[in-house]
């Protein structure tokens, strides 16, 4: 098994190491501000593992959208609520190792269940897909009516934000982070 | 068709005019007595099924398909005559009751329709439609605990409904292309043994649970003893007979595959709740529960008898049937005209009536010997009738069938005897209403006459129940 | 196509295995962590990790459609955050706190 | 599509009328809007088999996203007129503002994608669409912690679950190697026939499925709905629990049944399993309950078990079964939403007594809840009936174990549907004050009581329109 | 035939009269309008009667009414016929009817129910007619249950007694469980001869189509019926109490007519009797100890009601000896005979108890001689005849059957005589009691003492001769040879050859049969005699009465008896059930409720209001899914 994985391609490994690890620290740490820190490290291997996978469109994208503004969105809001490691709730032992079994069951049996299915793949790699010309070609054709949408979404999305966020008074208030998350 | 809708809109209409709703829904029930007296007139026993009347509803395979032969024909007698005795019955309730008019001649209208469907879903539709007016009626004017039980009476029959309804629809399946509800079609399924006994199952359960047969008469009894007596009425009058001819013209003919395996089942749960409920019936003080406990009795002999699937059983049901829902009705009445004027219906808190009011110690007199089935009145000839074919199924079972007409006997007179005879325990009792006077005497005549003359109603249900009987027994034989 | 690229010395099942792990370590700090924030940090955590999956068998298999739905889910996952911190923010201007674990006031 | 088109941009029209705070006028509009868009769909229903229903929008709109077929039109007929009868009775006295209304307009196009989707994408974005808004919906009774509690709720779950579906997409895409439905339907079956059981595949549809569960709240995916049914806003509550479940049932629909419809044998017995256990849970649960509106909403929870049946018979029937059942359950829903905000008045308690003595406060009103509660039981002659009947006859073929489940289900629910009567008829303290009901309120009400009887006694008049 | 009809619906006619506008009417004319419509039957039956000496035989008159039933192989019209049996019985049931009805319109005068008692009256007479006159054996039933409801009515005459109605009630039951037994017959006929007209089954069961097991089971189940009416142990107990009825019904009913139904039942099917020695047996020895046991309780009863009622039972228990040996014929002349002279002194017994204001206690009379001669006399008639005085019916009667008896079974023979024996003394004991000595009622009852008026006096004196003359219908051979078995000629075309094989003893025999008889009498005169006139000893109280005295006044504690294992166990068995009922099937119901009621509870739990928790479910769930569907 050990052998398996070392004889891996070594950028692969170092990735996926690092998202891991971020991963993990992400979940357990309980000062959520290094939470997100350590996501947005996340964000930023898993944005490597898609140059990797020769989609250099996604990958600016995540790293933008993602790490970049979603993000800080959520620094943002950490900050304004003022919540920090004193402020998070404590949680029971019990309670961690139950989580843990069950998504360590939910691994296993994903795991058991896709092992050796890379032959039900198709496989017909092509560089040039993920590029931002390509990717936008089909985009603005053949994908527009979802793209359309998406725009409606996010009207949608900054309707509701605004809604909750003002004040009851109406006093029309700006809210700073559902501007943000609509640009 | 007229049966039908006319008793349907008249609740309609009653339901909202509040001070002449007693006199709508009296129209318009006797509007479909008419209708069915001119239909009597013209029936042809002999001519099989009459008057269809066949539209597709739901869709091409449910249609709304009546009509009327001789086993329908009787019972629609029996509901179009007690529903106006039973709407006179009630007529001491004025302006603020109109609902209670409006319900009993909707019922009436959804009796109709159960009696006349000749479509398994129509049939199942009227069947639930029967039972939302009594539901009403003995949840509005009931008395006691009176949400709980007629809940309770609601979800027992629904229970058994819902299985029906699975049973016909599995049946609908195997038609060929599940294209019709028909009853030709339905009794034409061939089904193998196993899914003949679980469609069996089912309707019986319907049946067995309306009618009730022993296991399943949990509800009966503080049903009947709760619901006012208009609801009483129309429950063991009437909607119980739903129960015996349901078994009769859909259970019997449709599965007649698992008829050997059930039948000693009815037949045994027939004729021990017989003495069960008897032997309860003599201990009761309340006299809504006797009768309930009666009822009880006298419907365990009519479906033993039915079961058993003779013509000598099923024609002696159906006479049965008849006089029972004349009888209990009678008695219901009676009942609740003592209540009235006493305030209550307890054995040990009457007595003396019949020094009060001698035209109505006989009338009731007349319907406890009735109950009974003493000879000269309507019991009698049915009880022989079925007392023979279960003796006849089993000498056993008949002599132990027979111990009913003892303790009837002890359980009616002593009800009588507490209730009208022996001293005045301050009990008075006001001279009978008009509608009183108009209503017992129907029963009373109807209880006589057809004591005299039971052959009348049989001839109208003969050729059919041989015909049915050929139905059954054709395809026992294929199947052996 | 280069050999040394990563579909040639690398198989897809492997993507398969990582996205999985990420989605079940997302689902873990979902169940364990009860600051809502952080809830919907796992869940973006478990987002990405479906992302990394389509993208992983968009580039496989050279089609762009599963570029395509990540691009999609990045735009709604924005959307998602946005709604969902206002939601947040509103309930703890109420509650002063953002412990799912305290919002139990309706249940049985 | 035309009618989608006219909700998208008339939603922006509203909310445009909302700055101007002239709440009455966006009302109105949005009122022609969705007649407008009703009529479009009925012209397309009408004209669907003879003409292509996207017209001129035909080259913008790709075969492989959308597709407007006889099912989704009538899927969306549907939505629109269950959004109808929303408005038309919690409007008035709910002073809905423009942006609510926007967003309610946004969540019923989302539907609408939802029915007619062709592709997974615009199946996760009709999803987000009809989602988003209503994670606001759920949370617009701001000062209401109830209402705040049931937003986090619903959109913490709901969040989790959008990724659940995701992975699921991502196996299938996987697996597939498409996300179109069409391609998915033929790689899928392919394989069936090749005998192979892929894994991939497979999964891709327990995780897809259990996503789509959650939106309709089956077992073991329900538990948001009875809390956020109850904390939300009446008519958030009535619009989850008729346009949400609508547009939720016809995009089940559209992907297990006709785009996963050959693999049945895959994932009937999961979903039949699902249902029984819906069924069985929803009713159960629904006994004990003291509040009408928690009761509705496990009730609601045992509808969507009855209605699973449906996309697990044949595809005709299962389609038309389902679209009875859903006019039914939305026709006596709205009503019984109606009554029970009505009578609750302005406080948050939705216990039973409020119905107290509604039997002699109005005729009318005790008509339409008998009518409404009968049908949600299945009584005959209201719309509940032919519904479940529609169900039954579809199902007992090949499932008649879920159908005797179902039946025991519908045993249970008269417990609690007739509760109420127990308290609005059959029950002596009753002091109830007038309700002032406005004419459009009883218009409406007229129109789903009539909805109602009028399927009931009549199923076939929904299918005159084959 | 148009006149069996009329005989039939003149009672019924009559009925319906006094029903309904009797009530507006004076008593006189409401009386004598019921009577007259008896006396119409008790004419037109003498016109039959003529008109059957014509024939020689076979059912000569026969008339169908309608079509009953026709149902499968149950086929019954409303049929009635007369033969020489039926019109036998006719006379009687008319003319002691008629007799009745003239002695009650003075007896129940100025009752508030006056009109009601001749309507059950008539009603009465038509059921008794419809019995005898029914040509199937489901007329007879009904006729059969008709008097039994009559009965009840009359036992419950005067209903706001609250005994008196127990008493009715327990008449009916108790009439009913015999009727159950002749259901069973008629059942069993049904399905061995498909018919249930007399001729075809008697024809079926003279040409041996039916085995012996059958007719065995079926005579049976007839005898359990004729137990019920004509209470024979162990169902007699409900004769004693029907004394509660007004006097005239204990007399027509309870003595004359309707408690004969059975002794009917069985000549009418004395073909299949025949054809079943064992049932014969049963009868036989059933008759026989219910004679005894019923004289024995007479012995000590001081009810003057009370012991006529015992020695009812046990003249029916003789006349059931008599059935028992196939003597038809000398049962039926004990029938006639018995029906005279029991309805003489039962009416005697009414005119007393009308003397003495409703007094019935004998203890409480005594020395009426001389205040009512024409009761006096007739009642001494009466007596005389039922114990046996030589040339009295009650003599002949007897002695036919005793005589019979000894030929086949002595020792039975001697038993009866026994019976005959205690007859003699208690019967005697009544009347000497009541009739001699001195009076010892209160004051006010002898200021009340007088003779009855001629309607009551009149019927008395009728059929104190015709219980004189009674004998000349059946007169022995000893006596005349040109008149001789008049009835058992007469009725030869109905028994046909059941009673060619019994064996008459020899002339000698029977003299000296006779001459034990006569002794037997004057053995019960003279001891009676001795004790009641001579030591002028009064019946003790009961409180002092020891051994074998205490268990004949207390009735042997039969109905205590009876009560403890019937109606005591039915009840608490009743209870048992009701207390069950409403436990285990009204309340199966809510242990399912209650169960799903605490699964709601549960699943309440189970939705505790975390999100987490429910996100844990969810994840179970999938895994859930995962796994089954993918590994399993």
């Amino acid at each position: 098994m050990l052998l398996t994985i070392l004889g891996l391609p070594p950028a692969f490994l170092l990735l996926s190491f690092i998202t891991i690890l971020c991963a993990l620290y992400v979940v357990t740490n309980t000062n959520p501000v290094y939470s997100v820190l350590a996501l947005i490290l996340a964000f930023f291997s898993i944005s490597a593992h898609y140059v990797l996978l020769n989609a250099q469109f996604l990958a600016v994208v995540n790293l933008i959208v993602y790490a970049g503004a979603i993000m800080v969105l959520f620094l943002f809001v950490l900050m304004l609520l003022n919540l920090n490691k004193e402020s998070e709730p404590i949680v029971k032992m019990g309670w961690h190792i139950g989580a843990a079994v069950t998504a360590g069951l939910l691994l296993v049996t994903l795991a058991a269940a896709l092992h050796r299915s890379s032959e039900q793949i198709m496989r017909n790699p092509a560089e040039d897909i993920g590029l931002v010309k390509n990717l936008g070609k089909v985009l603005f054709t053949d994908y527009l009516v979802p793209f359309e949408l998406s725009g409606i979404l996010f009207l949608a999305a900054m309707v509701g934000a605004v809604l909750l966020g003002k004040k009851q008074t109406n006093n029309k208030e700006n809210n700073n982070y559902s501007e943000t998350s609509s640009q | 068709m007229e049966l039908i809708f006319i008793p349907i809109v008249a609740a309609f209409i009653a339901a909202w005019t509040g001070k002449w709703s007693r006199w709508i829904s009296l129209l318009g029930s006797i509007i479909s007595g008419v209708f069915l007296l001119y239909f009597f007139m013209h029936f042809n026993p002999d001519a099989g099924v009459q008057w269809q009347w066949n539209k597709p509803w739901f869709s091409s395979a449910i249609h709304f398909h009546s009509g009327i032969d001789g086993i329908s024909m009787v019972l629609l007698i029996l509901t179009n005559v007690l529903c106006p005795l039973i709407l006179l019955s009630a007529f001491h309730k004025k302006e603020d009751n109109a609902l209670l008019f409006a319900l009993i001649v909707g019922m009436q209208g959804a009796l109709n329709g159960v009696f006349v469907a000749r479509d398994g879903l129509m049939f199942y539709i009227f069947w639930e439609l029967a039972l939302i007016p009594v539901y009403f009626i003995a949840g509005l004017w009931g008395e006691g605990n009176r949400f709980k039980t007629t809940l309770r009476f609601f979800i027992y029959t629904f229970i058994g409904s819902l299985a029906m309804l699975a049973s016909l629809i599995y049946l609908f399946s195997k038609t060929p292309d599940s294209s019709s509800f028909s009853y030709e079609t339905l009794v034409a399924v061939q089904l193998n043994p196993n899914e003949a006994f679980w469609v069996g199952a089912g309707l019986l359960l319907a049946f067995a649970v309306k009618i009730p047969v022993m296991p399943f008469h949990g509800w009966q009894p503080a049903t009947y003893t709760e619901a006012p007596a208009v609801g009483s009425m129309l429950l063991s009058g009437i909607m119980l007979k739903m129960g015996l001819y349901g078994l009769l013209r859909w259970f019997m003919p449709l599965v007649p595959e698992s008829l050997p395996t059930f039948m000693p089942f009815i037949v045994g749960a027939g004729i021990i709740g017989i003495l069960y409920a008897a032997l309860i019936a003599i201990r009761q003080n309340d006299m809504k529960r006797i009768v309930a406990y009666s009822s009880l009795s006298h419907v365990g002999l009519i479906a033993a008898g039915i079961a058993v699937a003779g013509e000598t059983g099923v024609q002696g049901g159906i006479l049965q049937m008849f006089s029972h829902g004349v009888n209990a009705v009678g008695l219901f009445l009676a009942i609740d005209i003592i209540e009235r004027r006493n305030q209550t219906r307890f054995l040990h808190a009457l007595g003396g009536m019949a020094a009060q009011s001698r035209a109505f110690a006989v009338f009731f007199l007349v319907i406890v010997l009735g109950a009974t089935a003493v000879p000269f009145t309507n019991g009698f000839p049915g009880e022989l009738l079925l007392l023979k074919t279960v003796f006849s199924y089993h000498r056993v079972w008949g002599v132990m069938a027979g111990i009913t007409i003892i303790l009837c006997a002890v359980y009616m007179l002593r009800m009588y005897q507490f209730s009208m005879l022996g001293e005045s325990k301050g009990t008075v009792f006001n001279p009978l209403a008009w509608h009183e006077w108009v209503a017992l005497s129907g029963i009373v005549l109807l209880i006589v006459f057809f004591g005299l003359f039971p052959q009348l109603i049989m001839d109208i249900s003969a050729p059919a129940v041989k015909q049915l009987l050929i139905l059954i027994q054709n395809t026992k034989g294929v199947m052996s | 196509m280069n050999p040394d690229s990563v579909f040639n010395t690398l198989d897809i099942s492997h993507y398969i295995y990582l996205s999985s792990v990420l989605f079940c370590i997302g689902l873990f700090g979902v169940l364990t962590r009860r600051n809502a924030i952080v809830l919907l940090m796992c869940i973006e955590l478990m987002l990405n990790a479906v992302n990394l999956l389509f993208v992983a068998f968009s580039s496989y298999m050279g089609d762009s459609a599963g570029q395509l739905f990540v691009f999609f889910i990045m735009v709604v996952a924005a959307a998602e955050a946005a709604v969902g911190l206002a939601i947040i923010v509103m309930i703890y201007r109420n509650t002063r706190s953002t412990d799912v674990g305290l919002f139990d006031k309706l249940k049985g | 599509m035309t009618s989608l088109l006219i909700l998208f941009l008339g939603a922006i029209v509203v909310l445009y009328y909302g700055i101007n705070k002239s709440e009455g006028k966006s009302l109105l509009i949005t009122d022609i809007l969705l007649l407008a868009a009703l009529s479009s769909l009925v012209y397309d229903l009408l004209t669907v088999k003879t003409r292509n229903v996207l017209g001129w929008l035909t080259e913008y709109v790709p075969e492989n996203m959308l597709i407007w077929n006889f099912n989704s039109i009538a899927f969306s007929i549907v939505l629109v007129l269950a959004f109808l009868l929303v408005l038309g009775l919690f409007s008035r006295n709910n002073h809905i503002g423009a942006d609510l209304l926007g967003l309610m307009l946004f969540s019923v196009c989302g539907g609408m994608l939802m029915a007619s989707f062709s592709n997974l994408i615009m199946l996760f974005l009709g999803i987000e669409c009809l989602s988003i808004p209503l994670y606001v919906l759920a949370g617009s009774k701001k000062s209401d912690l109830a209402s705040n509690e049931s937003a986090v709720k619903y959109f913490l779950m709901g969040a989790f679950s959008t990724a659940i579906f995701l992975m699921g997409c991502a196996f299938l895409y996987g697996g597939t190697g498409s996300l179109e439905l069409e391609s998915i339907s033929r790689a899928t079956s392919m394989i069936t026939h090749l005998g192979i059981k892929s894994n991939l595949i497979f999964s891709g549809i327990i995780l897809l499925m259990a996503g789509m569960l959650f939106k309709i709240s089956a077992f073991p995916f329900h538990f948001w709905s009875p809390d956020v049914y109850d904390g939300s806003p009446n008519r958030t509550t009535v619009f989850m629990a008729t346009v949400v479940k609508i547009a939720a049932f016809a995009a089940f629909y559209r992907l297990f049944n006709e785009g996963l419809g050959d693999v049945k044998n895959w994932w009937g017995v999961t979903l039949a399993v699902s249902a029984g256990a819906t069924i069985l849970f929803g009713n159960i649960a629904a006994i004990r309950q003291s509040s009408f509106k928690r009761m509705l909403a496990y009730s609601s929870v045992a509808h969507a078990g009855y209605m699973l049946m449906a996309i697990l018979a044949l595809p005709q029937n299962g389609f038309w079964a389902l679209l009875v059942y859903l006019i039914a359950y939305t026709s006596s829903a709205v009503s019984v939403f109606y009554l029970l905000d009505r009578t609750s008045g302005e406080n948050s308690n939705f216990s039973f007594d409020n119905f107290n003595g509604l039997g002699k406060q109005s005729k009318w009103l005790s008509l339409i809840l008998i009518v409404s509660m009968f049908s949600m039981a299945g009584i005959p002659m209201t719309a509940g009936f032919a519904g479940k009947y529609g169900l039954f006859s579809s199902i007992i073929t090949s499932y008649p174990w879920l159908l005797y489940i179902a039946l025991i289900g519908s045993a249970i629910s008269i417990a609690y549907y007739f509760r109420v009567f127990k308290h609005a008829f059959f029950s002596e303290d009753g002091s109830m004050t007038a309700l002032k009901i406005g004419v459009m309120e009883w218009i409406f009400l007229a129109l789903s009581l009539t909805i109602t009887l009028l399927v009931g006694c009549w199923p076939a008049v929904i299918t005159l329109c084959k | 035939m148009g006149m069996l009809f009329i005989i039939l619906l003149s009672p019924l006619i009559g009925f319906l009269f006094s029903g309904i506008i009797g009530k507006y009417l004076p008593e006189k004319i409401t009386g004598w309008i019921s009577s007259l419509s008896i006396l119409v039957s008790f004419v037109l039956s003498l016109q039959v009667f003529q008109g059957l000496s014509d024939t020689n035989g076979g059912p000569a008159f026969e008339a169908i009414g309608f079509t009953f039933l026709s149902v499968g192989d149950i086929f019954v019209d409303f049929a009635i016929q007369a033969d020489r049996l039926t019109s036998l019985m006719m006379l009687v049931i008319t003319g002691i009817g008629f007799l009745i009805h003239l002695y009650s319109i003075s007896y129940m005068h100025g009752d508030k129910g006056f009109y009601k008692f001749f309507a059950y009256l008539n009603l009465f007479v038509f059921n008794m007619l419809v019995l005898v006159m029914g040509s199937n054996f489901l007329m007879l039933f009904f006729g059969w249950e008709g008097v039994g409801l009559c009965s009840y009515l009359l036992i419950g005459f005067w209903y706001r007694n609250a005994e008196y109605g127990k008493a009715a009630r327990k008449a009916f039951i108790m009439n009913r469980i015999g009727d159950l037994g002749l259901l069973v017959g008629l059942f069993l006929v049904i399905s061995s001869c498909k018919s249930l007209n007399y001729s075809d089954v008697f024809a079926a069961a003279k040409s041996g189509g039916l085995s012996t097991e059958m007719v065995t089971a079926i005579c049976i189940s007839f005898f359990i019926g004729a137990m019920g009416k004509s209470a024979q142990i162990p169902l007699y107990t409900w004769l004693p109490d029907a004394m509660a009825g007004p006097t005239p019904v204990s007399a027509l009913i309870h003595a004359a007519t309707m408690v004969t139904a059975g002794v009917y039942l069985v000549v009418r099917c004395n073909v299949l009797f025949e054809m079943a020695p064992a049932a014969q047996q049963l009868i036989l020895w059933i008759g026989l100890s219910t004679s005894i046991l019923a004289a024995l309780i007479g012995l000590k009863q001081n009810d003057i009601k009370k012991v006529l009622a015992y020695s009812t039972v046990s003249q029916l228990g003789l006349m059931f000896i008599a059935l028992g040996v196939g003597a038809y014929s000398a049962a039926m002349f004990h029938l006639i005979t018995h029906a005279f002279f029991k309805a003489l002194l039962f009416l005697g017994s009414g005119s007393v108890i009308h003397g003495m204001g409703g007094e019935q206690d004998i203890r409480k009379m005594g020395g009426l001689k001389s205040y009512m001669p024409v009761t006096y006399y007739t009642f001494l008639i009466g007596t005389l005849a039922i114990s046996g005085m030589p040339l009295f019916s009650g003599f002949f009667s007897k002695d036919e059957i005793l005589a019979t008896v000894f030929t086949q079974q002595p020792i039975v023979w001697f038993l009866a005589v026994v019976s005959a024996l205690i007859t003699g003394v208690y019967m005697f004991r009544v009347f000497l009691v009541t009739f001699m000595g001195s009076f010892r009622g209160t004051e006010t009852q002898k200021q009340h003492l007088h003779e009855s008026p001629a309607l009551i006096t009149v019927p008395l004196i009728i059929l104190a001769i015709l219980s004189l003359v009674g004998g000349l219908l059946n007169l022995p051979e000893l006596f005349t040879h040109d008149h001789a078995q008049w009835l058992k000629h007469w009725l030869s075309p109905v028994l046909g050859n059941a009673q060619d094989d019994l064996h008459h003893p020899s002339h000698s025999t029977e003299w000296m049969l006779m001459g034990l008889a006569v002794s037997v009498f004057i053995a019960a005169f003279l001891y009676t005699r001795n004790k009641y006139i001579s030591h002028a000893s009064v019946p003790e109280e009961d409180a002092e009465m020891t051994g074998a005295a205490k268990w004949s006044a207390h009735k042997f504690f039969v109905d205590e008896l009876y009560d403890k294992v019937f109606v005591r166990s039915s009840e608490s068995l009743g209870s048992t059930m009701n207390k069950a009922d409403s436990g285990i099937f009204a309340g199966l119901m809510g242990w399912v409720s209650s169960g799903i009621s605490y699964m709601s509870g549960l699943f309440s739990k189970v939705q505790n209001g975390r999100i987490q928790y429910y996100l844990l479910y969810m994840v179970i769930g999938v895994i859930l899914m995962l796994v089954i569907n993918i590994f399993i």
